[in-house]
C-alpha cells in the first residue's frame, strides 16, 4: 500500500501497463517531455522514450483515426485528449469508426484503444475546459466508458481499461487529481497475471460499488461526484437520514443492477453528476430503474446536474454545479414521500 | 503553382496512350520494364474480370437482389495497374469502390455483395488479404492506414531491403480530399515519415459535383503543402498506373516516407446504382471519356503486339459468364443469419446492456413461438 | 390545399422560404444540379441559381463551420447533410461553435442555421445511412432539434426552423419522404408574415400534439415512429384499449409538459423511436414524466427503441427497429397493472 | 519542394533586421513605403502598450485575480504590423493570443480580462470592432473566418475598388495548421476565392511541441496545396509584418482570392500562465530569440533615426503604468452578475428547458432567502 494522489495512480497505473506490455503506447498533446498539461504522464517519455510516449501532431481526429490503425497490428494506443471540450474534433473517428470496427468486422477486427480524458469541472478554468461529454458517447453502442472516483480504482481502472479488448472512454476527473489514497498496486497485477485477466479486468471495471451504505435514500454518483455523494452522506446523517452512495464508476455499460438493487432496499434514489441533467445519464438511469423498480419506489428519481445552458464562466460554476446543497435538497424532497 | 484546374490533362504521366500506343517517360518507364506481354495480359485479365462482376453486380441490383452496387466502371487501369504493384507484405485501405483492387488481393468477388444485400458491414478477412474493409464515412480510412503504416514501420517491416517490407496503399476519391481527416493523415504521415502510398482516383466526381469543387489546382499539387511528393498520372492507362504505383511503394517500402499519387481517371457509370449521371453531365463528355476507355486502348496494344488473341478474348468471355453465374448463385443462396446475431460482436467483452437486450429479445422471440404473432 | 408528399412539402417549404428572404442560402452535397441524393432541393438550383443552392466541397464540418461565418454577417444557411451517418465530421462545429456562440457572445449573435438531416432507417441502406442522432445533440443547449411526421408539419416546420433566430436540426425521417398528405400552405405564411412571427413560429415547432386521443395508455413518438404509433393505436383499438398517440414534433426541447397531461390522464407510457433505447431521447421523457406525474402512474413508462449495437446490416432492420409487435407488447406490459 | 523544414529561416521576407537596420525587398518594399517614422512610431506605442497590459496581466494571473492569462510576448510585431495593415471595413478572426490585434481593432485591453477572470466567454462586441470573439477550440474559427469572407464578397464588398472594399483576417497558430478544420477552410476559401488572409503566427510551439510535430515544410508552403499564394516572413520585424499583410489583404479586398502568410515568430513568455516552458525549451534558444526581439529593434532604428526620444519612451511608461493601475481597478471591481444569469443568451428565443430550469433556480435561490442556507 501506498499514498498516491488520484493523477499519481493514474501516472503509476500507465507506467505498470507499459511495462507489463511493450505494445501499449501513449499519444497525445504535449504528454511528451511536458508530461501532458496535468502531468499525469510526467516521467514517462524519459523512461520509455519518444516511441512508446508520443507528442502527436495537434489534430485529435488524427489522434484516435492513426491509433485505430495502429491497433489493427496489434498496438495498444492508449491517447491522451487534453481536456474534454477538445474531444469533439474525434467524435466522428470515436462514434463511426472505433466503435463500430469490431461490429463491422464481425470480431475479426479488436480495438484496444483507451481514450484518456480529464473532465468534469470546479477548477475554475475558460470555455471548454470543464465539461463532462460521458452522455454524448454512452448512446454509442461499440464503446466503453469508465470513470474513476478514487486513487485506488484509477490505478486498477487505467490497467484495467488498458487490457480490456473493447475501446474505452478513461474520464479522468480532474478536480480531484491532488486528492490523496491508499493504493494496493497487487490486486490488479494479479488480476491481470492470471489466465483470462483481460475478461476479468473488463467485467470487474464495468460494475459500480457501494461507497458507502445507508437505508434510506440511495444517492448515485460517479467520478468527480462521488466526493460530494458521500458528503450528501454524512450531512444528511446529520439530520437523521441514511444515505447509500452508489459510486457507478462505470457508465457504459451502466451497472443499473447494483442501482436497481439499492432502490429495492430505499425505495429513493437521487442521481447526481456534472453533465447537464437533460439527456444526461441521470435520465437512463431513472429510466431503468423505474422500469425494473417501480414498485419499490415510493418517490420518483430525481437528478441534481448542471443545468441545459452551456457551461458557464468559471465565475459561476459553484451555481451551476451539483453542490452539498442542491443535493441534500433533492433528498429532503424525496424523503417527503 | 500550377495555373491548370484539377481536370486539367496537362503533366500526366502517361505511357500508353488512348490509341493503344506506348510512350516513354524518362523517370517512370523504368518502373514499367518488367511489364511483358504476359504481364499486361495478365492485367487485361482482371481489369475484363472486374468490369463483367460490375455488370453482373448492376444487374442484380436492378433485379432487386442488392440493395445498392457501387460500380468501378472506367476506373479498373488505376485499380488493377496499382494492385499489380502491390506485394503480398503491403496492406491496402480501400475506400468502397476498389472492387479491382479487392481481385488483385484475392477476396473473391462476390464475397462483396454480402454488403450490398445488407447482410454485414464487412465481408472478407482484412487481416488475410492484407485489404482492409470497405470505409463508407469519407476519408475515415485514411487516418486508419496512416496509423496502420506507422504500425509496420514500428514492427521493422520498412526499409530493410528484404521481401518483408511493405507499405500501405490508401485508396480514395476526389470529393475525399477536401475532408479534414485526409488532410490529417496527411500530416500524420509526413511528419512521422510513415510508408504510406496515398492514393486519389480522381474520377472527376463526387457523386454530381465535379473537381472544380473540390479544388482550383490539380489534387496532386495537395503534395506539395505537407512536404510530401506527388505524381499525376493517366489514371485510364494501366501501364502507368502500374509504373507510379510501384515507383511510389517502393519510395514508401524503402524508407523514404509517404508519397501521394493522383490517378486521373473518369467514373464512366453512374455513382452508384441509384444516381442519375444524365442530371449532372453531358453524354458528350461521356463519349469524349468512352474513346479513353482503358480496358479498350490496352486491348488494341495487346492486339497490335499479337499478345491478344480471338481465342483468349473468347475465353475471358467464358470466364466471365462464369463469374456472372457463381455470383448470382452465390447472392441468391446467402442464408440471413437469425435475428439474434445482431448482438453478436458489439463488443469482445461481455457488456450488460447488449445481454440485457439479448436475453429480452430472445425471450421476445421465443413467445411468439409459443403464441403465434400478435394480433 | 394540395397533396404533396413529405419529401416535396419540405422542397415547397424551402422555396417559399427562399423566396421570401433572399438571405436563405442553401448549402450542401449535391443539393444542386442533382437537387439532393433524394431530392429534397429538386429544381431550386434552377430557379435560384448556384449562389442561392451551393454544392459544397465534400466537408460537413466545413459545411457548418463557413455557415457560422455567413450567419454572423446576417445570412441563413439551410444545409442539408447527405446521411445521418455523415453529420459527425460536423460534429464540433455543431455543438461547440454552433450551440454556443449565442451564449459566448451574450446574445449579440444570432446564428440562424437549419441543418436538414435525412435520417432514421427502413430503406433498406447500407452502414451509415439509417441513423437516428437525436439524442447525442439534444444534451447540447444552444440548439432546437424537430422531426416532422406528416406533410402539413414538413411544410410548416422547415419555415418556422428558417425563421427561427436559433440553430435547428431538422431532421427529416427519410422513410416517410415519399408518405402524401394535405397541406394547407397559407397558415405558416401568415404566421410569419404577422408582427413577431419568427418567436411565434419558434414556439410552435416546439411543441408536440395529440395525434390520436385515447385514454388507456399514451403512446409517444416522433418523425418516422408517428406512423407506427397510430398503427399500434388502431391495433390495440381492436383489442380493447384506447392508445393516446403524442407526436412530440420536437426533440429540444422536449414538450415533456404534452407528455405529461396525458400521462396524468392514461397513467401509462410508452414511448418509442428507432433510436437506440438506451441512453435515448425516451430515457429523458421517461426521467420527467416520472418526476412529474409519479403518483398518478399506474405502471413504469416502457421505451421501445432500437438496441445497443450499431445499426446492423439492412437485412436485419426490421428486427432492430420498433415494430408494430414490440410496440404492442410494450402496450400490452404496461396494461397488465 | 523545399529543403528546409518549418523553423528554418531561409526565404523570409525581412524589412527590419535583428539590428534594427533597413533591408529592401524587391517585392515587398512598396508594401512598407507608406511607413514614415510617424507611423512607425504609432506602431512602436502599440507593441509597448500590448507588452505592458501583458505584463500587468500575467502579474494579476500570479495574485490570482485572473484564472489564467494567455500572453503574447514576443508576437508584438506580428500582430500590430497586421492591425495596422487593416482597414476597418475588414474583418478579423483572432485564435485567443491576438491582444495586439485587439488593440489595433478598438477592443479596450482591460475587457479581454473578463475571459479570464471567469465572468464571460466572450468579451467585447465583434461586429463593432470588426474582431470576432476569441474561439478556444483550435482552428474552429477558421471555417467561421471562411464564411464571414464569402458573405462579405456576396454583399458587394469585395473587389469593387470602393473604400468598403474588405477582406477578412483569420489568425491561428502553427499547431493549428495540423486540424481538419484549417485545411477545410483552406479549401472552402480557394475554390470560392473568398477574401481572406490566414495568418499563421509560427510562434515556433504548440505548448511544448515544437513545430516539426505539425509539419515538415515550413508552413507557408501549405498554401500551395490548395492553389493559394502564400509568403513567409519574419514575423519579429513589424515593418515586413505589415507589408506583408498589406499586400495580403489588398490582394483578397482586391477579389484576387485568399493568401496564406507566415510570421515566422517566437512565443517569448510561456504558452500561459498554468505553463512552464523550461520542461521543454532550451535557456539558450529564449537567449537566441531574445536578441532578436521585436521591439528592440525597432527602438533601435527609430533612436537611430532620432525619432524615439527618452522624453517619448518616459511617455509611454508613464501611459503603461496608467493602463496597468486601469487595468488592476477594472478587474477588481468588475461585479460578477446574479446566478441566474447563467440562463440567459443560452436561446434567442425562449426553450422549455431553460426556462423550467430558470424557474427551479429562482425558487431554490429564494428558498435560502426565506430559510437560511441548508445544514
Ligand atoms: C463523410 C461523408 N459525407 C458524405 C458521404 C456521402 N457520399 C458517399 S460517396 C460521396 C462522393 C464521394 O466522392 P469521391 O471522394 O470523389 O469518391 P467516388 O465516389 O467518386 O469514388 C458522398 C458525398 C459519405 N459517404 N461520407
Ligand atoms: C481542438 C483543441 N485541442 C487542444 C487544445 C488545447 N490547446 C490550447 S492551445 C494549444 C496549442 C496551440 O498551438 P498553436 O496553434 O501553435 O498556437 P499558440 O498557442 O502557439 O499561439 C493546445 C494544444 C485546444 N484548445 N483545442
Ligand atoms: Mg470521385
Ligand atoms: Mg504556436
Amino acid at each position: 500500500m501506498s499514498t498516491m494522489t488520484l493523477a499519481g495512480a493514474i501516472n503509476r497505473g500507465l507506467r505498470a501497463a507499459m511495462d507489463r506490455d511493450p505494445k501499449v503506447v501513449l499519444m497525445g498533446e504535449d504528454i511528451g517531455q511536458l508530461g501532458g498539461v496535468f502531468r499525469v504522464t510526467d516521467g514517462l517519455w524519459k523512461d520509455f522514450g519518444p516511441d512508446r510516449v508520443v507528442d502527436t501532431p495537434l489534430a485529435e481526429s488524427g489522434i484516435v483515426g492513426t491509433a485505430i490503425g495502429m491497433a489493427m497490428r496489434g498496438y495498444t494506443p492508449v491517447l491522451e485528449i487534453q481536456f474534454d471540450g477538445f474531444i469533439f474534433p474525434a467524435y466522428n473517428q470515436i462514434t463511426t469508426q472505433l466503435a463500430k470496427m469490431h461490429y463491422r468486422s464481425h470480431g475479426a477486427i479488436t480495438l484496444p484503444v483507451v481514450i484518456r480524458v480529464p473532465y468534469s469541472g470546479h477548477i475554475g478554468a475558460v470555455e471548454h475546459h470543464s465539461e463532462s461529454p460521458e452522455a454524448l458517447f454512452a448512446h454509442t453502442a461499440g464503446l466503453r466508458i469508465v470513470s474513476p472516483a478514487t486513487p485506488q480504482d484509477a490505478y486498477d481502472m487505467i490497467q484495467q481499461a488498458i487490457a480490456s479488448p473493447d475501446p474505452v472512454l478513461f474520464l479522468e476527473p480532474k478536480a480531484r487529481y491532488w486528492d490523496k489514497g491508499e493504493v494496493d498496486e497487487s490486486r490488479v497485477a494479479s488480476q491481470l497475471d492470471a489466465d483470462g485477466g483481460a475478461s476479468a479486468a473488463t467485467a470487474e471495471m464495468s460494475r459500480g460499488r457501494i461507497a458507502r451504505e445507508g437505508k434510506d435514500v440511495t444517492v448515485v454518483a460517479y467520478g468527480p461526484s462521488v466526493r460530494l455523494a458521500l458528503q450528501v452522506a454524512d450531512a444528511a446523517a446529520a439530520e437523521g437520514t441514511s444515505v447509500e452512495v452508489v459510486d457507478l464508476r462505470s457508465i457504459s455499460p451502466l451497472d443499473s443492477d447494483t442501482v436497481v438493487r439499492s432502490a429495492k432496499r430505499t425505495g429513493r434514489v437521487v442521481v447526481v453528476h456534472e453533465a447537464p441533467t437533460a439527456f444526461g445519464a441521470g435520465a437512463e438511469l431513472a429510466a431503468r430503474v423505474m422500469e425494473q423498480a417501480f414498485f419499490h419506489l415510493h418517490a420518483p428519481v430525481l437528478r441534481v446536474g448542471g443545468f441545459h445552458t452551456p457551461y458557464p464562466g468559471s465565475k459561476f460554476e459553484h451555481d451551476y454545479l451539483p453542490n452539498l446543497d442542491r443535493v441534500l435538497d433533492a433528498v429532503d424532497r424525496v424523503m417527503t414521500h | 503553382m500550377d495555373a491548370h484546374g484539377p481536370l486539367s490533362d496537362q503533366g500526366l504521366v502517361q505511357l500508353l496512350n488512348r490509341h493503344g500506343e506506348r510512350l516513354e517517360d524518362e523517370r517512370f518507364s523504368r518502373y514499367a520494364a518488367d511489364l511483358d506481354l504476359e504481364a499486361l495480359l495478365a492485367m487485361w485479365h482482371d481489369m475484363t474480370v472486374v468490369r463483367a462482376f460490375d455488370k453482373e453486380a448492376t444487374s442484380l441490383q436492378r433485379q432487386g437482389e442488392l440493395g445498392l452496387w457501387v460500380p468501378s466502371l472506367g476506373q479498373e487501369a488505376a485499380q488493377i495497374g496499382a494492385g499489380h504493384a502491390l506485394r503480398e507484405s503491403d496492406f491496402v485501405f480501400p475506400s468502397y469502390r476498389e472492387h479491382g483492387i479487392a481481385l488483385t488481393r484475392g477476396v473473391d468477388l462476390p464475397e462483396i455483395l454480402r454488403i450490398f444485400r445488407g447482410l454485414q458491414h464487412g465481408a472478407w478477412d482484412a487481416a488475410e488479404h492484407g485489404f482492409h474493409l470497405y470505409t463508407l464515412v469519407i476519408g475515415a480510412h485514411s487516418l486508419h492506414a496512416t496509423g496502420y503504416a506507422l504500425a509496420m514501420d514500428r514492427d521493422g517491416l520498412v526499409g530493410t531491403g528484404a521481401d518483408s517490407d511493405g507499405a500501405v496503399l490508401c485508396c480514395f476519391g476526389d470529393g475525399a480530399t477536401s475532408q479534414g481527416d485526409v488532410n490529417e493523415a496527411l500530416t500524420f504521415a509526413a511528419v512521422n515519415n510513415a510508408p504510406i502510398v496515398f492514393m486519389v482516383q480522381n474520377n472527376q466526381f463526387a457523386i454530381s459535383e465535379p473537381t472544380t469543387r473540390q479544388s482550383r489546382v490539380p489534387l496532386a499539387q495537395r503534395g506539395s503543402g505537407f512536404g510530401i511528393p506527388a505524381v499525376r498520372y493517366d489514371g485510364n492507362d494501366v501501364v502507368a498506373s502500374y509504373a507510379v504505383a510501384r515507383w511510389a511503394l517502393e519510395h514508401a517500402r524503402s524508407g523514404q516516407g509517404p508519397v501521394l499519387i493522383e490517378a486521373f481517371t473518369y467514373r464512366m457509370g453512374a455513382h452508384t446504382t441509384s444516381d442519375d449521371p444524365s442530371k449532372y453531365r453531358s453524354q458528350a463528355d461521356e463519349s469524349y471519356w468512352a474513346e479513353r476507355d482503358p480496358i479498350a486502348r490496352l486491348e488494341t496494344y495487346l492486339r497490335a503486339q499479337g499478345a491478344l488473341t480471338d481465342d483468349a478474348v473468347d475465353a475471358a468471355g467464358v470466364e466471365a459468364k462464369e463469374l456472372g453465374r457463381r455470383t448470382r448463385e452465390a447472392v441468391k443462396g446467402w442464408e440471413r443469419p437469425p435475428a439474434a446475431s445482431i448482438f453478436d460482436h458489439v463488443y469482445a467483452e461481455p457488456h450488460a446492456t447488449v445481454e440485457a437486450e439479448r436475453a429480452w429479445f430472445a425471450r421476445y422471440e421465443a413467445s411468439f413461438a409459443d403464441q403465434g404473432v400478435h394480433a
